[in-house]
């Protein structure tokens, strides 16, 4: 195998393994504040490119403006969400809310399939589909466009959680919420918050990845598995875990089916997937879980 | 014994029931059919229910044990017409051994960790079934798989498949309610709520988790051997990752660590959508509503709901003379 | 709690509402079509068309002065869900025949069924195992893949082109095509330089690109439906990649070119006629059947007209014609007149059915086209 | 003092958590038929060195010898079975299990079938089930609990809930028990009530104890010998009368105190 190939497959596995990352973060900012994990977060991802092309057709507005009203509309699911499903029954285990978010999961995708039909859509490029070369190998403007926001995504993030008070009271929700509460958090909006937060960014995945990978209203069950493979590789709770765990996924998947086999390329990611999880049970930089006695 | 006595008495009007139903539904084989697979997952969930209700333990791979067995038994009897009875205990052998196999390791994880490795390990079966075309027909699925013989008897009438799978969901049952009964039972809600208590009142965590777990897969194994020769085909798009959370969604539905519950879950998810048909394109968005509903104001299930208003019930009639 | 007890009480009357009385005495035909799931794309086309050649036929006056009846399930592409649907059809309905499935995979697991119930299917999947071997109760109407694949070949071999990779999804339509293509390549003095996979769900096949890159093939055969293909075509584009690129009859709609967008111009595909209809030449025979067919079509539901809708077209004119030629309409009487149907002009091709060939099609109902300028270019009829 | 009567014989133990050394060579006897003590301010190590006893915490080094044999290496739940059982400081009752339940799952290791004999409920389940009932309601009765037998556990208020561990820890039927704080969040009266039932468990079941506590009066009264443990190292250990007036242990506690 030559260098350029090997370049190749590098280059779709950072941007396939973006994609997973962005899904993953948003999967971890809602464990974070509420201990579930929400299966419908590949809907929201879905919704922001489905919407984008929506706004797109409908209002014209052009593609700035369409993408930035996707993902605010995005961003009010994941607040309606919370507001119609989770808040009533906050007190529900666990697993009772996980079952939940797969109803809204299956509801989300029946008002798309509703509205816009099966059919698969696409977004124009940012900026065009010319190909840039690189050591021999290629890489369309788009892939950039999703590694350097993925980048910007995770930046800010860190940012707003260990700099910011919203930030670190949301941080504090999850740690002890009781405590939280003495302290004179409300809990009840941070959920809310962490919501909105992982909607946004699962919008603002769906939204760059669209004029790539294209989309339809089914697109988001997988992409919500490969996210919560992806948070749980890098340990759960971890942002920066989480786009790491994505983008070792993705390039797991494109060597794999570069070097190995496509027709085994997920059975490859997740045989090693396993394997690491059988050698640190918490993830790659997951924090041990020590029970007290 | 009046203990025994007290738990047989549903069991009975459980047989009773399933004996009546062909005749409730006026012989429509159709809703036999119908109920014929939903005894079929309530198999699966019975086992699942062990496993998760009791136990604590999630798996997101029952739907590939199922697929284990379910293969094993087509290609035995099918590509190389060994006899039925060869098929079905290689297929529920096989993925018990498997069940093993990757249990071994894998329970030791915990929470989202052990959902993961069980999803991940149900993916690479899945894969193996669509991409092992030699021996499983791949994507596009099994075909000729006989049908089912017991001791000459042949099990081509859909009225006698609905009671063979219903006889096996009254045995899965059964021996459900004795296991939860015993100190088995005892030990892995014991490790359910604390694991540190119960291993220090000399209770093998590992060794009672892999006991649940394999004894789980021998359920699905079963279910998966009925189901071959149900439907007489299989195809690897039965036992996806979409399957194994269905399977989740019957347990919880139906009510975490009630059995009965579990029976009631995967039938109210199997019939369900039949009477959805009539709203098209509106079906998936009422099942996901009903779910959502469901379990918002269903906390402890369709078993927890029934529970209730059987005692409000109580109540109100207690109370007026 | 009482939402639970009104469902319920809800379901209970649908138990019991028994079917209302008719008048007149319909044909009742059935189908099991994939109208949502991932192949939705195939059965949303095939069930509107079946409506409308419904109401066409009733507002003609019906068949045998009978009206006919069209009994339509959707199995969401899931095979359970087809077996049940089948069942439904035998058991309730009690369908003199019927249509479907839409993919093999459900053709497959419902055939046995109708064959033990001796009800004849007329299946809108393309596999070759439907009709082969020959099962006296199962037909199908789409053109086999091992048409597509020589219409390929033939091109491909007046090229010159050698050496051909193939690229095919791992599902059922891709799994047929390559067991065909890789009995075929070699049967037409070529070989087989890569064989690549794509799951059903890719966004990204770069890697298996670049792999037949490295391998420098002559021409590469990509067999899959949406949006699959599209993204392998795009790929191909960004890999800067200018080999020739063949894709299957899967894609043959113009979503296909909208999707793939600039990286469609100059692909290659075999293609039922339905799509260059208009550049038929005035004589062809199918020309008058396909020109009303997508001018009815387009006029009711308001969407361009799928190759796909055209295989269930093809299966219910079949049925229909049996019967009339049969002047009864029991199943035996349509299985066995099926068989009879010579040189009948429909949207896939000139049907020439019999007791061994249940398919009645070949090679010629393909043509070969190149995407040019966002449209369909007929390259040789 | 010969070997065989020492029950339970910890040889130089250390265990650290990350940087923090919980326990610093120490050693710690208990003889065969009493009831020793460990006791030490918050923070000494105590629960630490119950954990490594019991099997829960493993040590960096450093030997545990129990009922005459190496320990060490035997993961938790198989020195239970070997006869070592343990209560809980922050309660660890199964909550969902009724009262009896909790008890009879004590009794785990002395219900003898097999899985069929569970599935199938063979004539043999039914015999031990029995058995087992028995033996818990027999433990029920002696800590005096048999009247809430059915409840569910739950229910129980906290007192009764330790004397519900502690008859769970009995139906194991253990050679040695170790008792973590049992007296914690206990009132008065049922502080009293407690130190007669810890007695009884030694004379009338013959039961070797080993005891974590912070009340004194309640040590000083029931045990035969305590080690005093500081900052992870033991500092003192003999007769209670012994440790009351080491200097040592006197500064130990003032420190607390001050702090």
């Amino acid at each position: 195998m030559d260098l350029a190939s090997l370049l190749q497959f590098l280059a779709s596995g950072l941007t396939v393994g973006s994609t997973y990352g962005l899904a993953a973060l948003g999967f971890t900012i809602i464990f974070n504040t509420t201990g579930i994990i929400n299966f419908a977060q590949g809907e929201f991802v879905m919704l922001g490119g489905i919407l984008a092309v929506v706004f797109m057709h409908w209002l014209d507005p052009g593609l700035p403006a369409a993408i930035l009203l996707a993902v605010v509309a995005t961003t009010l699911v994941g607040l309606l969400m919370e507001r119609l499903t989770i808040r009533p029954v906050r007190n529900a285990s666990a697993i009772n809310l996980i079952i939940v978010t797969i109803g809204v999961s299956i509801t989300i995708r029946g008002l798309v399939m509703l509205f816009w039909g099966k059919d698969t859509y696409v977004l124009p490029a940012f900026s065009g589909m010319a190909p840039i070369h690189l050591l021999g190998a290629t890489i369309i403007p788009q892939s950039l466009w999703i590694l350097g926001i993925a980048v910007v995504v995770l930046a800010l993030l860190k940012g707003f959680f260990s700099r910011t008070i919203f930030g670190r009271a949301m941080l504090a929700c999850s740690f002890e919420p009781r405590a939280a509460r003495l302290v004179g958090i409300s809990v009840e909006r941070m959920v809310m918050a962490s919501f909105m937060l992982s909607a946004f960014v699962g919008a603002v995945g769906g939204v760059i990845l669209t004029p790539l990978t294209m989309t339809s209203y089914d697109v988001g069950v997988l992409l919500g598995m490969k996210g919560f493979a992806a948070c749980i590789l890098g340990g759960l709770g971890n942002p920066f875990g989480a786009a790491a765990g994505g983008l070792i996924l993705g390039i797991l998947e494109a060597f794999g089916a570069g070097l190995v086999s496509s027709a085994y390329k997920d059975a490859i990611a997740f045989v090693v997937i396993l394997g690491i999880l059988l050698w640190k049970p918490s993830g790659l930089f997951g924090v041990p879980d020590t029970e007290r006695v | 014994m009046s203990s025994t006595l007290r738990q047989l008495t549903p069991v009975a009007a459980f047989f009773l029931l399933v004996l009546a139903t062909p005749f409730l539904l006026r012989h429509d084989y159709y809703y036999l059919s119908i109920l014929t697979m939903a005894g079929i997952f309530a198999i699966i969930v019975l086992g699942l229910n062990l496993l998760l209700g009791f136990a604590g333990q999630i798996s997101l791979g029952h739907g590939a044990l199922f697929g284990i067995a379910a293969y094993t038994t087509a290609v035995l009897t099918g590509t190389y017409g060994l006899p039925l009875a060869v098929g079905a205990v290689s297929g529920v052998g096989l993925t018990a051994l498997v069940a093993m196999l990757i249990g071994m390791p894998v329970l030791k994880l915990k929470g989202y960790y052990l959902a993961m490795a069980t999803l991940g390990f149900g993916l690479i079966v899945y894969i193996f079934f669509n991409e092992a075309i030699g021996l499983t027909g791949g994507p596009s699925g099994f075909v000729g798989i006989p049908v089912l013989e017991v001791f000459g008897f042949v099990f081509d009438s859909d009225l006698s498949y609905f009671y063979l799978v219903w006889s096996m969901v009254a045995v899965a049952l059964l021996t459900s309610l004795n296991l939860i009964h015993s100190k088995y039972g005892r030990a892995l809600m014991a490790l359910h709520i604390s694991e540190t208590a119960a291993q220090s009142m000399g209770i093998n965590i590992a060794r009672h988790k892999l006991f649940v777990f394999v004894l789980s897969s021998v359920y699905a194994g079963i279910a998966g051997v009925l189901y071959a020769h149900y439907l007489n085909f299989v195809a690897p798009s039965s036992f996806g990752f979409h399957f194994s959370v269905q399977l989740i969604t019957m347990v919880v539905l139906g009510g975490m660590a009630s059995l009965w519950g579990g029976i009631a879950g995967a039938v109210f998810l199997t019939v369900m959508p039949e009477f959805l048909r009539f709203y098209e394109n509106l079906e998936v968005i009422i099942y996901g509503l009903i779910l959502i509903l469901c379990m918002m104001f269903l906390p402890k299930g369709l078993a927890g709901g029934v529970c209730k208003l059987l005692s409000n019930v109580r109540r109100r009639f207690g109370r007026e003379p | 709690m009482i939402t639970r007890i009104l469902f319920f009480a809800l379901a209970v009357m649908v138990f019991i509402s028994a079917p209302a009385a008719k008048a007149a005495e319909p044909i009742k035909v059935g189908a099991v079509l994939s109208v949502s799931g991932p192949a939705s794309f195939l059965g949303e086309p095939e069930r509107n068309t079946l409506l409308l050649l419904q109401d066409k036929i009733n507002a003609q006056g019906g068949i045998l002065g009978r009206p006919l009846e069209m009994i339509i399930y959707d199995d969401e592409t899931e095979v359970n869900k087809a077996v049940l649907a089948a069942d439904r059809l035998l058991k309730r309905d009690r369908v003199v025949a019927a249509i479907g499935g839409t993919t093999s995979g459900n053709t497959l697991a419902i055939m046995p069924k109708f064959a033990s119930a001796r009800i004849p299917l007329v299946s809108c999947a393309a596999a070759e195992k439907i009709v082969k071997p020959v099962n006296p109760w199962v037909f199908k109407t789409p053109q086999s893949d091992r048409h597509a694949v020589i219409k390929i070949l033939e091109h491909a071999k007046s090229q010159g082109y050698k050496n051909i990779a193939i690229i095919t999804v791992s599902d059922g339509f891709g799994q047929a095509g390559r067991e065909v293509l890789m009995e075929l390549i070699p049967a037409h003095g070529m070989n087989v330089a890569a064989d690549e996979i794509y799951g059903p769900k890719d966004t990204d096949m770069t890697p298996q690109l670049t792999k037949i890159r490295g391998l420098n093939p002559d021409a590469i055969v990509c067999w899959g439906t949406n949006p699959g293909p599209a993204v392998i075509a795009r790929n191909r584009v960004q890999l800067a990649m200018d080999t020739p690129l063949y894709m299957s009859h899967g894609v043959a709609s113009k979503r296909f070119i909208e999707l793939a967008g600039d990286a469609a111009e100059g692909l290659i595909l075999p293609a039922g006629r339905l799509a260059v209809a208009d550049q038929l030449s005035e004589d062809h025979p199918q020309k008058a059947v396909l020109q009303a067919y997508i001018q009815e079509y387009e006029a009711r539901f308001n969407t361009e007209v799928s190759t796909f809708g055209g295989y269930a077209y093809d299966a219910l004119t079949l049925i229909v014609e049996a019967v009339r030629r049969a002047g009864e309409a029991t199943p035996q009487a349509i299985r066995d007149h099926l068989e009879e149907i010579h040189g009948f002009v429909a949207t896939g091709g000139i049907f020439e059915l019999s007791a061994e060939d249940h398919n009645g099609l070949d090679e010629r109902a393909f043509v070969i086209v190149r995407i040019a300028g966002g449209d369909w270019e007929l390259v040789s009829d | 003092m010969s070997p065989d009567n020492v029950a339970l014989h910890c040889r130089n133990l250390s265990v650290r958590f990350g940087g923090v050394m919980a326990l610093c060579d120490v050693d710690f006897r208990v003889v065969q038929g009493t009831i020793t003590a460990l006791i030490g301010p918050n923070g000494a190590g105590k629960t630490t060195l119950l954990n490594v006893v019991s099997g829960l915490v493993e040590c960096c080094s450093g030997t545990v010898g129990l009922l005459g044999q190496d320990m060490t290496r035997v993961p938790a739940w198989a020195r239970a079975q070997a006869g070592v059982v343990r209560t809980f400081q922050n309660l660890e009752v199964f909550t969902t299990m009724s009262v009896l339940e909790n008890v009879m799952t004590g009794a785990h290791r002395d219900v003898r079938y097999g899985v069929l004999g569970a599935l199938f409920k063979t004539p043999r389940y039914f015999l031990e089930e029995r058995r087992c009932r028995a033996l818990a309601e027999e433990k029920l009765e002696f800590v005096g609990l048999f009247a809430e037998r059915s409840l569910p556990a739950w229910e129980l208020p906290y007192g009764r809930q330790r004397l519900l561990e502690l008859a769970r820890a009995l139906a194991a039927q253990p050679q040695i028990l170790l008792l973590d704080e049992p007296a914690a969040g206990l009132n008065t009266r049922e502080t009293q009530a407690l130190a007669g039932l810890i007695r009884r468990i030694r004379d009338e079941l013959n039961i070797t104890v080993a005891i974590v506590e912070h009340d004194m009066e309640l040590i000083m009264r029931i045990s035969d010998a305590v080690t005093v443990l500081h900052f992870g190292q033991v500092i003192a250990s003999g007769a209670p009368f012994e440790i009351q007036k080491n200097p040592e242990v006197i500064a130990a506690y003032l420190g607390e105190d001050a702090r």
